[in-house]
């Protein structure tokens, strides 16, 4: 027997000049890849020249701008980074309380998940800022970075519990089977090997996180985006503002998202 | 070898893939009605050959002429060519959202605006011919491969293609499904269709086979009658190589 | 003392940010001036207007300093200090929009920020769609755009984007002043709860002070020698 | 020979009081689901529990909220319709990019997905609402939907892209072979596999959608939470208003949720 | 058949999996130091069986004793228990987390408290034992299917148990690789071990066994000496079961 199997090579077919095409092209090994590579390289170093652009032909409102941005930029940050901390938290008891045994350990996890999904996480913040604000005396910062962590806690507790559920169950009992507790198997034998699982989507709600950080502006929490409307709401330069706003998180998530992309390749190899 | 008349006609044709050369200065003539059947080992190129003849290929360098119109040409249109060029998949590729009926209608009424009525008439003629008419009706995940590529040939006649181009028709079948498709495939043969057809099946290339065309390494190595090839083949390749499927 | 104060820096002049981020304006100084009158330093937060209120009840701070009027409803939810400035309403619109009573407004949009006693008496208005915005200055780029076919807000906030800002001022205009019954004046707001009484008494007392030595109309002076 | 390949079962050891434990389970066929959909149950019978017992216990803040927002509702429901609508034809003419053969073609949707992911949507809805604003006069609603629009047609790009690309090469060899052109390929062989591989993301994009129209309340528009944040900002009923916000958001996307599932499990049966 | 001083002494156990009954009233003691192979078509309840001895299955009826413990009550350290009880898997399941010497040392340093070198000096010795010493410091994936099974019944060895459980361990590996394995199982058994194997290879059974068990539906059907199996079984299920596989 010699051949059994399709080819699975296929030959651009540049023939037809219609606008969408069916890819067939051979050419590139990785077209999803490369094309997403491309486009990376173009948004990145187009947003770039776009802000030095601005900020050098036009210094008056850009350098403004820019220099009014620097410390919410810094807010974003913190309450990105405390956000992705204790949702990584919740998320890891969430994702264990979904693969419990223990029915009420698991609905209490899985009613958290469907409740927290189920509602706008905007109306969220509105909720632990202004609603709760009254029983909660915290400060805002602290809010924000508490409603944002329930928030995400959900969502990461899903990627916990799939990390944990790719982990073949023979691991589970070869585990049990030495004699080490179900808490041991989960932290000496699971969880280590789950974190490659777990990383990469980890690495994209960081990304996701960050973004929706902008919502915490409408909290009077004077992230960048709050900063910019402040700006603007004095100055009357909405266009600007708004412009290089968007053109400072698209730097920042490009980048991030390189990071990400680069750190699933990594882990996929070894 | 060449006699007046090649339908197809493929000259020095060279087609690189990267760095690997799959055909080398390959030229062949197909006349009218003339059953050719290709063997050789995996990789030789033996699909890249026929895939070039309806241009799911590209070639690199020469021409392949079809029916007098050079299909290389930038300005031929060759979904018109493609519809004189049946051609039959190892893996059937039936269209699983389309009924059997639907597979066989689908490419007259779209592309050459035959009535339904007259594209239904047609398909249930050749589902008849091909041994299954009852699963006009039938989705094609319903049926067996061999039911599977039997429907595939009949999707491929219903467009009247002047030729039949056949990629390993059988190799994905189990043993007992690959004499139904053998069968039609002989039946028309007889029908006086033009065929090309890569295959290790011996014992049809023996039997429907005007022409026998081994290729190794992207190179025709030896053509002859079936005769030819299993009585007293020439080349010491030639010779492992049917010593090894035989 | 510090007493920390809520400010929506979004309503020029009375109060907004300057380039260094800080809130100046009209109530600024005047809280300044107070604190020095009463004794108490005067810590002003930028708050977003939406929620100040919500802010104030949860205790995230003692006071709010934003341009609030004394309405009925608001004094059943917190204190309120002596009035410290008097306000109308105005009616900012296109220049050439023929617009020029109550009534020309009918079947038009309003818009207004949210909460503000500008979004009330739009809302008030027969035949009118009442349109909120998060900050003043929102709606008035709306306005700008031709979105919306009025704003309704406090008369200084009105005079300082329709006659100061170049270029709002080259297309809007104050149409008219909304008639009222009742005057309106801003007051300083207070939780309902012993510090916040404590609070009231304090800010009264040093706004009685600074009313009677003339700092008062000096600031007023500052802010709205314009008019 | 007689067996070869591992157990595929596992069984509970109940033997453990540990708050976590590693799901070892059988008795439920599927965990995951059974316990996601106990979470459900509870969360959607609860959400309306609550609103009803609300509403009739105390109707001074709760019967007037809820009085107040049914306009919302419907603007909500609206833009979600509209922003679905031009997001899934958007995401269509991206997909169809994102597979071309044609490099420039492919570059410019390959920027546009990375552009669009890479800024906050509440920053677009800014920038197109306010920035823009001056040079594109359009309505508001027009305008929320144009922004949300545009955003979701990227995340509904991938989603076609992924969906086109599920569909195995022989499908195109064998169309193309027959004497389809790429464009006929595309819509009559392709297209119409693809939408089961397409439809489930699609249902969840439309849920992530619904739950995004709440961004708009800030463009005042006049969405569901826009209408809660102004009955709250004129009676201070903050922790009432945002309360039943929430339980009527979690009863809708709970609803749409059980919808998406329910067509996931019928797709891929037959 | 019962002999003094079992230390496996399983009474009456019945399993169910929903409907389906996976152990019917079977009864077996195993006494100190027996090898005890248990041999049965796929589904007897082979494995769960072996599994019910250290609790990896909790059984419905019935009573299972290991050394003197009532393994199937709920005030028994299940976990203590089971570091008694040495089990290798069909499919290996080594920690591919950590080096070898790692997947030995963890659970007696974790769960005996044994110093680090103790620890790595036992392992060493265990995997001097089983022919990988030179392996020690690789992760299990760089090893060929024989060498994981036996660095998993060293991982077992390490924990000295009492009594060892094998469940099929060579039918997951290629030919060439069964005899490494079943060489390491025949010094174990010739050490004293207790020992009870699922195993298909007769071959192993014959020269180790004390006693073979035919299992069937659930059932024990039949017990006796290797030769008493190979030569002149009695139940004709029995028979029919080693005509084929023999
Ligand atoms: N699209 C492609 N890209 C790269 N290499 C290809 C492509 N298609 C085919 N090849 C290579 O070209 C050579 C010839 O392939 P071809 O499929 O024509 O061989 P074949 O004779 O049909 O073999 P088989 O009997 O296995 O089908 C092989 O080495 C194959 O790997
Ligand atoms: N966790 C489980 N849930 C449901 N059924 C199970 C479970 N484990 C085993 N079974 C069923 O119980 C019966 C006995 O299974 P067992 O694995 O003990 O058989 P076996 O003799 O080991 O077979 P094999 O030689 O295939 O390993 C089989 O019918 C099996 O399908
Ligand atoms: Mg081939
Ligand atoms: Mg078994």
């Amino acid at each position: 027997m010699f051949s059994s199997t399709g080819n699975p090579y296929f030959t651009a077919m540049p023939e037809d000049r219609m606008q969408f095409e069916i890819t067939e092209g051979s050419a590139i090994k990785h077209p999803r890849y490369s094309g997403l590579l491309n486009a990376w390289t173009l948004s990145f170093v187009g947003a770039l020249v776009a802000i030095l652009y601005l900020v050098y032909s036009r210094p008056d409102p850009y350098w403004r701008i820019l220099k009014f941005l620097p410390d919410g930029i810094l807010v974003t940050f913190q309450v990105t980074t405390a956000s992705i901390f204790f949702a990584l938290l919740l998320g890891l008891l969430t994702g264990l309380g979904r693969v419990s045994g223990n029915r009420i350990v698991n609905v209490v996890a899985s009613t958290y998940v469907e409740v927290v999904r189920g509602i706008p996480l905007l109306v969220q913040l509105f909720y632990v800022y202004y609603a709760l604000g009254r029983y909660l005396q915290v400060p805002d910062m602290v809010a924000a970075v508490l409603a944002m962590s329930v928030c995400y806690g959900a969502y990461m507790g899903e990627i916990f519990r799939a990390g944990i559920q790719s982990i073949d169950k023979g691991q589970t009992e070869a585990a049990r089977s030495l004699g080490f507790s179900k808490r041991q198997t989960m932290f000496l034998v699971i969880l280590p090997q789950a974190w490659r699982t777990i990383l990469p989507p980890v690495g994209n709600e960081f990304i996701m996180l960050l973004k929706d950080t902008s919502l915490v502006s409408i909290l009077a929490v004077t992230d960048m985006l709050r900063r910019g409307r402040e700006f603007a709401s004095e100055t009357f330069y909405y266009f600007e503002t708004y412009t290089l706003i968007a053109l400072i998180y698209l730097v920042i998530t490009l980048l991030l998202s390189r990071g990400v992309a680069h750190m699933e390749r990594r882990l996929s190899y070894d | 070898m060449t006699k007046a008349e090649p339908i197809i006609s493929i000259r020095d044709v060279r087609k690189f893939f990267g760095q690997l050369q799959a055909l080398r200065n390959v030229s062949l003539d197909v006349r009218k009605g003339e059953k050719v059947v290709i063997i050789g080992p995996s990789g030789s190129g033996k699909s890249t050959l026929l895939r070039a003849i309806n241009r799911l290929e590209e070639v690199d360098a020469g021409q392949i002429v079809v029916d007098g119109q050079n299909i290389c040409s930038p300005e031929v249109d060759i979904n018109l060519m493609r519809q004189e060029l049946g051609m039959v998949f190892q893996s059937f590729n039936l269209f699983p959202h389309k009924t059997v009926l639907e597979n066989l209608t689908m490419a007259p009424m779209k592309l050459k605006n035959i009535p339904r009525e007259q594209a239904e008439a047609k398909a249930m003629e050749l589902l008849e011919r091909v041994g299954i008419k009852e699963k006009a009706s039938v989705y094609p995940r319903k049926l067996s491969g061999g039911q599977q590529q039997r429907v595939a040939i009949a999707r491929a006649l219903a467009m009247n293609p002047k030729i039949m181009l056949f990629d390993e028709p059988t190799s994905a079948l189990d043993p007992e499904m690959i004499g139904e498709v053998l069968d039609v495939m002989k039946v028309l043969a007889r029908s006086g269709m033009t065929m090309v057809v890569v295959t290790h099946e011996m014992g049809f290339a023996r039997e429907v086979a005007d022409r026998v065309i081994f290729m190794d390494h992207g190179e025709i190595i030896e053509t002859g009658t079936p005769e030819h090839f299993f009585v007293n083949p020439e080349h010491e390749r030639t010779k492992l190589f049917l010593s090894q499927i035989l | 003392k510090d007493i920390v104060i809520a400010s929506d820096a979004t309503w020029p002049p009375m109060e907004m940010l300057d380039s260094s981020k800080k809130v100046v304006g009209f109530a600024p100084d005047l809280l300044q001036a107070i604190g020095k009158a009463a004794g108490f330093n005067p810590v002003i937060k930028n708050v977003a207007w939406d929620g100040i209120f919500a802010g104030l009840i949860a205790g995230k701070y003692d006071m709010v300093s934003s341009s609030v009027s004394i309405t009925d409803e608001r004094k059943n939810a917190m204190l309120f200090s002596e009035p410290y400035f008097e306000v109308k309403q105005a009616v900012i619109v296109q220049k050439g929009s023929g617009i020029k009573s109550a009534a020309d407004l009918t079947g038009k949009t309003v818009g207004a920020q949210i909460g503000t006693t500008g979004y009330f008496a739009a809302k008030a208005l027969k035949g009118v769609t009442a349109k909120t915005y998060d900050e003043v200055g929102l709606a008035i780029e709306d306005l700008y755009s031709g979105r919306i076919n009025a704003v309704s807000c406090d008369d200084p906030v009105a005079a300082n984007y329709a006659l100061l800002q170049p270029e709002y001022s080259d297309k809007l205009e104050i149409a008219f002043i909304l008639p009222s019954e009742e005057k309106e004046y801003y007051g300083f707001a207070f939780p309902k709860n012993k510090k916040g009484e404590e609070n009231v008494a304090l800010v009264n007392k040093g706004l009685a002070k600074i009313k009677a030595d003339g700092t008062y109309d000096a600031i007023v002076k500052k802010w709205f020698s314009a008019k």
